[in-house]
């Protein structure tokens, strides 16, 4: 058994051009800077990029928006990026836009082999066009299909060589649910450590779903909006 | 006089009742947590994966790894909890949150709110919105009475893309509060010098005024 | 909030004849076993009891069953019990079986407010019978319901007064489930803490789920089947 | 000479692969984690909830809270994780588990497995065995050659009521080994000084015997 690889390139060195790809965070809380990174630098096209938000001009996926790499997105909230804007306006860029717990719920569904789940959020909106619609206890659901993906890139705080993670604070977010969704998961870790080093009863995601981790590097961890109170 | 943001935040925390747990979405919700009653324990859900949301960190100490769902730095507090985005939308979906206070661009008299797309406008997105009203099971909208061209924002059938049907339970705006019932609007409070002239003219859904209404403390 | 109970007798003080309820535990692993001396001392009947096991003939739930508490089990494997055995063949106990997996996804579908998903298990079984079957991506699922319960009964290793609670080891099994999918949930806990005390990231069942909580005493935590090798 | 538990367990055995992560049932097939081959790591999988699963604990150290899908006292490993039920059945259903070996009581030519119910006897359910029959990817089968009254197993269609339909990949009998295929099953190994006759003789559904049938190396 051998997940570890040496790095942010080794680890997308397969993913081909019109690949889809789940993208971990929240915001750019939690975000695989490094493979975020390393596909820039390999240039993969016509990406599909399921992940909630879509980052910012300079920063996160918006560094993939920039080198026009992404065909489309599927997020819940796409709101902080010029590029991304123009894109989309000019129809260069596809966008599918998706409640958030929806997301979530479709990533986990794959995750446990769920083919569909029922969900109340869309139901009499436009989002719920083309879906079916089923009442259960008086309510309106739409069946929401599990998300069928290539590769889910995660990113976490610490994990170990068998590929167990564990995520820090709100930068689990999708991470956990991503990671147990792909065919193929990635992680990439703050701290890589020995099996052993992780109590077993606080691992978020088990090393069973997770095929390649490495030591990241060079965090920038940026954040998006910096609020304080004075001391 | 219509009420400002603060004093309308003051009166939905009138709502709060002790052991609570609650979402405050973006903007006036979110000002709800600084007028938490004496001796009411709420707990804060953010929707991107804790509950027990604390204030803003001092300066120099703020954590990327900590937002809430409006992306701000922010702290824990005793009793906090971290979890994935699925179980956080799962404990709204299952009617573990019991309130939920949010904005909208409208409401219309069978509680159907639109507040996250305006056609031929950059669409951002509805983020957790729609998970939100579809699910939780106590909605009260936080809103101005009229958009910036003096238009109703409580109408009878909303005229923007819906986010949720039905889900509106109740609405505090600047100008009153009102129960969204089986027969529409009922105003149950207006504000301080606000009379029930100006809020008949405002509203442009269907109306009641409640035989015992009077009016906002704040 | 005040979520904090005396003991066991208070935590199912208003629990009815003829309640629903879920019990925590594999085997009598992780069971829950001081609301189940409190439900034998009050004596409630006409139980209906969904949990994966029935215990042993003098404890975990076989001691409700021995006191014919029990109209009806719903469980996975209810092996290891000879007044089981009797009461159902001679009709007095009602009993439905369900698949492992599908017991442990109809909970965590309740908690998670999905009313209804499908599952692989029990397709061309006689489990499937009355059941909607239905074809995703070539293979063929039952569509299976949530659990409807009145109370979730679940042992936990550590909680804190805001209901925060952390399962041990293998002892974890249905109890974060079920502890999702109460009406009204009680846990029953080794070591009562104050708020604070549990790290947020490592916490399996947030407060939120738990309404009633309370240290137990007294834990007996039977082995059922002993297996050790010579050092 | 038909094979003894421990020949049928040391063949299945050499079916793992290093890496692979892997459920035993009970009985047989939790007898293949003693013939792991040297340099083949796998992670054992119990469906209570743990990956990882080590030896059991020495005398003194064994702990209520740390048993298997058997309700056996057990140990971690380095790298051992402890999950809840339905993630456990979930990654299961996710196709994440390699291989899954179990016992039966019937198997038909179709892949159909029984292995859960007797009709008049006391029914003690099925456990997870309808879960794992039905998700796991790969299944293999581990049983004796014919029941005790010396009727076949290996049946043109169950008898008895089904645990899961068409999943049984490959069957390892103490008479040899088998795929189940779209034609049958496929006698592909047989054990040594089991004739091809005394196989055919009893195995009551479709049997074919590969071209390349060769004796089992155990």
């Amino acid at each position: 058994m051998n997940k570890v690889v040496a790095n942010a390139e080794e680890a997308v060195r397969d993913i081909q051009d019109g690949a889809v790809l789940m993208l971990g965070g929240f915001g750019l809380c939690g975000i695989p800077e490094n493979c975020i990174a390393a596909l820039v630098k390999k240039g993969t096209k016509n990406l599909t990029c399921i992940s909630n938000n879509a980052g910012v001009d300079d920063f996160g996926i918006g560094l993939l928006l920039q080198t026009k790499q992404v065909k489309k997105m599927i997020s819940s909230y796409v709101g902080e990026n010029a590029e991304f804007e123009r894109q989309l306006l000019s129809g260069e860029l596809e966008v599918e836009l998706i409640p958030q717990g929806t997301l979530a719920t479709r990533c986990m569904a794959a995750g446990y082999g769920m083919p569909a789940v029922y969900l109340l959020a869309g139901y009499g909106t436009e989002v719920a066009e083309g879906k079916e619609v089923r009442e259960f206890n008086g309510k309106n659901y739409l069946m929401e299909m599990a998300f069928d993906s290539d590769y889910a890139i995660v990113k976490a705080w610490k994990g170990d060589k068998m590929g167990n993670l564990i995520f820090k604070d709100t930068a689990r977010n999708f991470n956990p649910l991503m990671a147990m969704a792909g065919k193929i998961t990635i992680a990439e870790v703050e701290e890589l450590v020995e099996p052993g080093e992780l109590d077993p009863m606080y691992i978020h995601t088990p090393g069973i779903y997770v095929h390649r981790i490495f030591q990241g590097k060079d965090y920038e961890k940026r954040i998006e909006q910096r609020t304080v109170r004075k001391k | 006089m219509p009420l400002n943001k603060e004093q309308i935040a003051k009166r939905i925390a009138q709502e709060l009742q002790d052991g609570y747990y609650v979402n405050l979405g973006i903007g006036i919700p979110t000002l709800v947590a600084n007028y938490i009653p004496q001796g009411v324990n709420v707990v804060l859900q953010s929707e991107n994966g804790l509950l027990g949301m604390g204030p803003f960190p001092f300066e120099g100490e703020e954590d990327a790894d900590l937002i809430n769902a409006g992306k701000q730095t922010i702290t824990t507090l005793p009793g906090s909890v971290f979890f994935d985005s699925a179980m956080s939308f799962g404990m709204i979906r299952a009617g573990k949150v019991d309130l939920t206070v949010l904005g909208a661009m409208e409401v219309s008299e069978s509680g159907d709110i639109a507040n996250w797309k305006i056609p031929n406008k950059m669409v951002k997105g509805m983020g957790g919105a729609m998970d939100l009203v579809a699910a939780a099971k106590n909605i009260i909208v936080a809103m101005q009475h009229t958009n910036p061209k003096g238009e109703s924002k409580l109408l009878p059938k909303c005229s923007l893309p819906l986010t949720g049907v039905g889900c509106v339970k109740k609405i505090v705006s600047d100008l009153g509060v009102f129960d969204v019932t089986a027969d529409g609007f009922v105003c149950i409070e207006h504000a301080p010098g606000v009379t029930i002239d100006e809020i008949k003219a405002k509203t442009a859904g269907k109306l009641t005024i409640a035989p015992n209404v009077k009016e906002m403390a704040v």
